[in-house]
């Protein structure tokens, strides 16, 4: 980012449109698609402005067919445009998850390298909006388990603009959630026009000694006031927002390890089989010799998401956090 | 000839905008017709203070179903008391017609799962919302019955929108393979939120739709609760069978407007002209099916009002009982996942409870 | 009247069993026909040695063609050189025509990625094995050959079966709503494995599916090529836009059979009679074209016999370079997953790599 | 299981048919569905001879179409019928991964209890048969992080028998994978009649005194083979076969742990994101003080399963698992 560039203070899901907005002019064979994403400007407004100023060619409101909308993705990919498609809410991307994982994720390799998928899925994501039913979902760890998809979570609206940019520009795949209780729970300074968040990289949000906590997306606030927290009581905690959760950046997240020996992870999604599992094997693997207490999982629970009337309960908590991390620290 | 045979371009008709009949008006008799308008005006009624209880704070996202009572409760009329009713997320009006207190219906909305608890005399499914996955529920649930020699229909609603799904065709395609007791029931109410009709597919109809699955397709006024009952009732006498083999599925298009926004999260204004909707209230079921039953004396002023002041109440009884309705315990969260609890949700739920015991609902509840 | 506007259940058909024309022949210079006959024989024998191959151990699972070359070189013949083409997996035939080498073709039975490599020069997809999955790469690349304003038909194969997959409807409904420059074309063999034609759909034919679409279906004699090539150039000649706003997708219903087994791992005896069989080889595409050629003076015994000594060299040599081809690396595996390696596969391909050193190939291969 | 009972020596997928045509004769809601499952017996004759038997009504052949099976499937199981689903190979289920996650997973949650989904899908799994693309997959950790789904991978014939009667018992939906690798590979004693394995509970297959190693489905083969070849010199190997992946046996995982120190997971998944990440991080959580060597994963790589030219070098084989075992001991 060059020092004379323009900053706009924007939200979140401002700074998506800003991401989308900016690459469309870059580069024309960038297409958004999706159902609402037109005339609407997507059922967040993600999307607004973009149909009236691109047209309906690059701005394309689809019928209501999420394998359809990934699958004709795919064939675009694979002519040589950038499609950028919309699934309303992640919970719905599970029609299209055969055309993701079984083409998206695979079409370079199966051709080798004949044909490729420069396709970027985005998709609002995440629990605590007291939204409907199946409209707060957290499966990250499912596109994180296919080999050929990159998987991209941000927390706030900079690297939000900057990795939607570098995931449009990706030569591969890429899975995109937003999350969408900080859509526009907060503003931050976002440059005008042109830069990149490299996909593939942590961002130290924090920096502490006694303890690790690994997080992304829209825990980082809850995970990030836990930490201040605890600071009053004399923890000092490092906090490490993943950004990428595929692939990892495991340097980062190995190297806070070794300097604390103590670690969390918080994500929405539930205990079992989620990126936490992960970490925390990562972490035996490459340093278990640093390993001073069980890594603590922070997660929602092995349950369905429940309806609004008990979601905060399900959701991390800052308390939860907290008391997480303190029994790292304790053990 | 039945009214299923008719081209699928060719929409039925039984009242027109002024509710002069201009179709076979179905054998209903005069108490039936009565209670049909009472439950459309019940459902609108419904809608409205739902919509407000939204605005208000009191209720989560809401989709409205005005405009749409016609279709509803017309064809829920038309099932029998041991059919099927496989609902979307907006058939609160078929839901009432079939026996599902309003009480439940708000307590979904309001964000309880026990709203989604259908009771065991109501054979209802929940809610769906991933859009056309219920038309499989639906087909498997008819194939069900009719796999135990059981006589009965089912009832599938879905909307314009879902029939871009692959669940929608995968659906019709069975029933029509295995001659399920399905009626598959098109709300087609022109928006899949933003999108319109036109671009979700480019056929005429999507009653023709049916002609790929080798079965029947009948277009229907959605408007005109009449001849919605008329078609859904001929379709529930052909998904039971009427003769030796001649058990088959139907689908009916109702063509009809939602009057409202897609649900209280969306403003309608921002993708259609207010010029079509007033055009379309014109159709409004509601005061067309009034004027037919006033027209030939079922209906005057004395009984309109007693039946307005009685779903006056009836709603208000029910949002009083919601609302006084505790939030559900958080340990409810951990039940009902399996029919036994797993060791590791056992685990899960008493370190909940251990931690909710210690800091208490504030540790949780955001602001 | 285009052949695309007859009625869908009215076969299209150009030459009897026997080779005589029934219908109007379409205008391929003698060379062309000839060059089809040849393709098809070359399909045909190549075919027949790949489940040799098979049987002898040097091959894996191998999906015959053998009855549908008829319809899979008289369509391919139907497309222009900036066309392109989405095959299933069974299309060998078309994609010989194409110019895909069989050697590749070979070597991605043989279990070589390097198979699905498409040359440069070949505006083909690779294989498809989940069902009508490529329907929709078709409909979305022929969506980018408009956008992009180029004027090209994408072609998308697949069979009966895969009319009941969800994206099958997706991709025609697509297709119809963008007015896409699609053929797509289903090879009704009859069977999908073990499920017969009339359990897969209670349709009275594919073509009429289209009518859900809002587009055009047309059926044709598959096992006729010159009546697959007349219905698939119209379709093609449509996909790119005659005139004014006439651009629409088109779909192709070849009615044909797959003489063997569907594939090398399938045993058709179970489900299906050899009396069914023997009556569709009856109407063999092969020797109905060659007696059509023969009896136009296009061909004689000579020029057959020409065709099958070369035919016979060119599969042998391709066998003979498909089977000295070597062995992918190992390494190979960790390639093409990404742009740019992973930290991560690095990581783990070095680790393999250093295991291979170490223990060498019998630390792998099992028997 | 009675004394009295007569065995029959079946191979693996010969017990599978054994588990359907018992619970078929024992209860007429039983019926199986699915492509080919008929008349062909399906394509690995898991189903033969029961549409012979039963006829057309209990045994379906149905349309191509995987929702289309799982979601009717879920309707009928609603409606008080046990449906077995057969999915014709594992790689073929994500058309039905909406069906099985949004729906089948959360029908008893949603609605109370009020409707409940027995449901068992089950499906040829894993690799190493020289088979087409896409017929390789091992993706048991999808089902596995979605609450409400149990997920079973025998690999006995005694097993898979006796865990297939308790799915189709079960009043929850169990996802079954069939490790078709060693559908025939083996033979072994499975009695006639009626008997249940639980869900949920791992088998010790080995006793070992230096380190356990875990694993399941076909998988087990090269690792008792490594095990005996560690034996050899003097390594004491104890092998864990998990039976059911989700919900886990901690107990048992936990256990042997305890007593070994040391442990390696063996499965054909993709490490990243696979079970291996779940068990290692159950591990330290619950067993970290006795932990003495980071938890080995010896997985399939996170690359595209290749086609079979390449196969056996994707798969964990016995020379991969020991020199992994030997990591872990000798760590
Ligand atoms: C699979 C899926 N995709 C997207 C959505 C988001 N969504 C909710 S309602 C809706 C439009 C539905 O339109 P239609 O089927 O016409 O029904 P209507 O709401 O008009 O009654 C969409 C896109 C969803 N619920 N499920
Ligand atoms: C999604 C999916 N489901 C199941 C299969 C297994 N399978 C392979 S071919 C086949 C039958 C296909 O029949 P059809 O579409 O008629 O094509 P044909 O093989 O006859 O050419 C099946 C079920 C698959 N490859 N993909
Ligand atoms: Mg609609
Ligand atoms: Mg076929």
């Amino acid at each position: 980012m060059s020092q004379s560039q323009q900053t706009q203070n924007l939200t979140l899901v401002q700074a998506v449109r800003d991401g989308l907005h900016t690459e469309m002019t870059n580069d024309d064979r960038v297409v958004v698609m999706g159902e609402d994403v037109g005339k609407n400007g997507g059922v967040f407004r993600a999307t607004e402005g973009l149909w009236n100023e691109f047209g309906d060619d690059r701005v394309i409101d689809t019928p209501l067919a999420e394998s359809g909308i990934a699958g004709t993705a795919i064939g675009m990919a694979a002519m040589g445009m950038r499609p950028v498609a919309e699934m309303q809410f992640s919970g719905f991307m599970y029609p299209a998850f055969d055309q993701i994982v079984s083409h998206a994720a695979r079409l370079r390799a199966r051709s080798r390298g004949r044909f490729t998928c420069p396709l970027v899925v985005r998709a609002p994501y995440g629990g605590g909006i007291r939204a409907p039913e199946h409209h707060s979902e957290s499966k990250e760890a499912f596109y994180a388990h296919e080999a050929g998809l990159k998987v991209v979570i941000p927390s706030t609206p900079y690297d939000t603009k900057g990795l939607l940019i570098s995931a449009i520009r990706d030569p591969d795949p890429v899975i995109f959630l937003e999350p969408k209780l900080i859509y526009r729970a907060f503003r931050g300074d976002v440059p005008e026009g042109d830069y990149e968040v490299p996909i593939g990289e942590a961002a130290v949000r924090r920096e502490g000694t006694d303890v690790s906590v690994y997080t992304y997306g829209a825990m980082t606030r809850p995970t990030m006031e836990a930490a201040e927290n605890l600071e009053e009581e004399g923890v000092s905690v490092e906090v490490v927002d993943l950004r990428t959760v595929s692939p990892m950046d495991k340097e980062t997240i190995v190297k806070s390890f070794e300097k604390t020996g103590r670690a969390a992870v918080v994500h929405e999604a539930p205990k079992t089989g989620g990126l936490g599992a992960e970490i925390t094997a990562t972490l035996q693997e490459r340093a278990l010799l640093h390993q001073e207490a069980p890594v603590e999982r922070i997660a929602g629970y092995d349950v369905p998401y429940p309806l609004y009337a008990l979601e905060d309960y399900y959701l991390p908590s800052v308390a939860r956090v907290e008391e997480g991390i303190r029994n790292a620290v304790e053990f | 000839m039945s009214v299923l045979q008719r081209d699928p371009q060719d929409m039925l008709r039984v009242l027109d905008e002024g509710g002069e009949p201009v179709g076979e008006v179905p054998d209903l008799s005069d108490d039936e017709l009565v209670t049909m308008y009472r439950e459309m005006y019940l459902a609108r009624h419904f809608d409205t203070r739902a919509v407000s209880l939204q605005r208000q704070g009191r209720m989560g996202t809401y989709p409205p179903l005005s405009g749409q009572e016609g279709a509803q409760v017309g064809s829920a009329f038309a099932l029998d008391e041991e059919d099927w009713l496989f609902p979307s997320y907006r058939e609160h009006g078929a839901a009432l017609h079939r026996g599902l207190p309003l009480k439940r219906t708000l307590l979904y909305w309001m964000g309880h799962e026990k709203g989604n608890r259908i009771p065991e005399d109501v054979n209802m499914f929940p809610v769906a919302v991933p859009i056309a996955t219920q038309v499989l529920h639906a087909t498997g649930a008819a194939w069900a019955k009719k796999l135990q020699g059981e006589d009965a229909a089912v009832m599938c609603y879905f909307g314009d929108g879902a029939t871009s799904e692959g669940d929608f065709h995968e659906g019709l395609n069975f029933a029509g393979v295995f001659d399920t007791p399905n009626v598959f029931f098109c709300n087609n109410n022109q928006w899949a939120i933003s999108v319109p009709r036109e671009r979700q597919t480019a056929s005429a109809t999507i009653a023709q739709k049916a002609t790929a699955y080798g079965f029947e397709g009948v277009q229907v006024d959605g408007m005109d609760p009449l001849a919605v009952y008329a078609a859904t009732r001929a379709a529930v006498e052909k998904a039971k069978d009427p003769g030796e083999d001649e058990r088959r599925p139907t689908l009916i298009e109702a063509v009809q407007y939602r009057f409202g926004a897609h649900t209280t999260a969306d403003d309608p204004t921002v993708y259609r002209d207010t010029d079509e909707v007033e055009e379309w209230k014109r159709k409004d079921p509601i005061p067309r099916l009034e004027q037919f039953l006033r027209n030939t004396g079922r209906l005057d002023d004395e009984k309109v009002e007693a039946i307005e002041s009685s779903v006056k109440d009836e709603v208000a009884e029910a949002i009083e009982a919601a609302e006084s309705e505790a939030r559900p315990e958080p340990s409810e969260m951990f039940s009902n996942v399996f029919a036994e609890q797993t060791p590791e949700i056992r685990a899960q739920a008493e370190a909940f409870a251990e931690l909710h015991e210690r800091r208490g609902d504030e540790g949780f509840l955001r602001e």
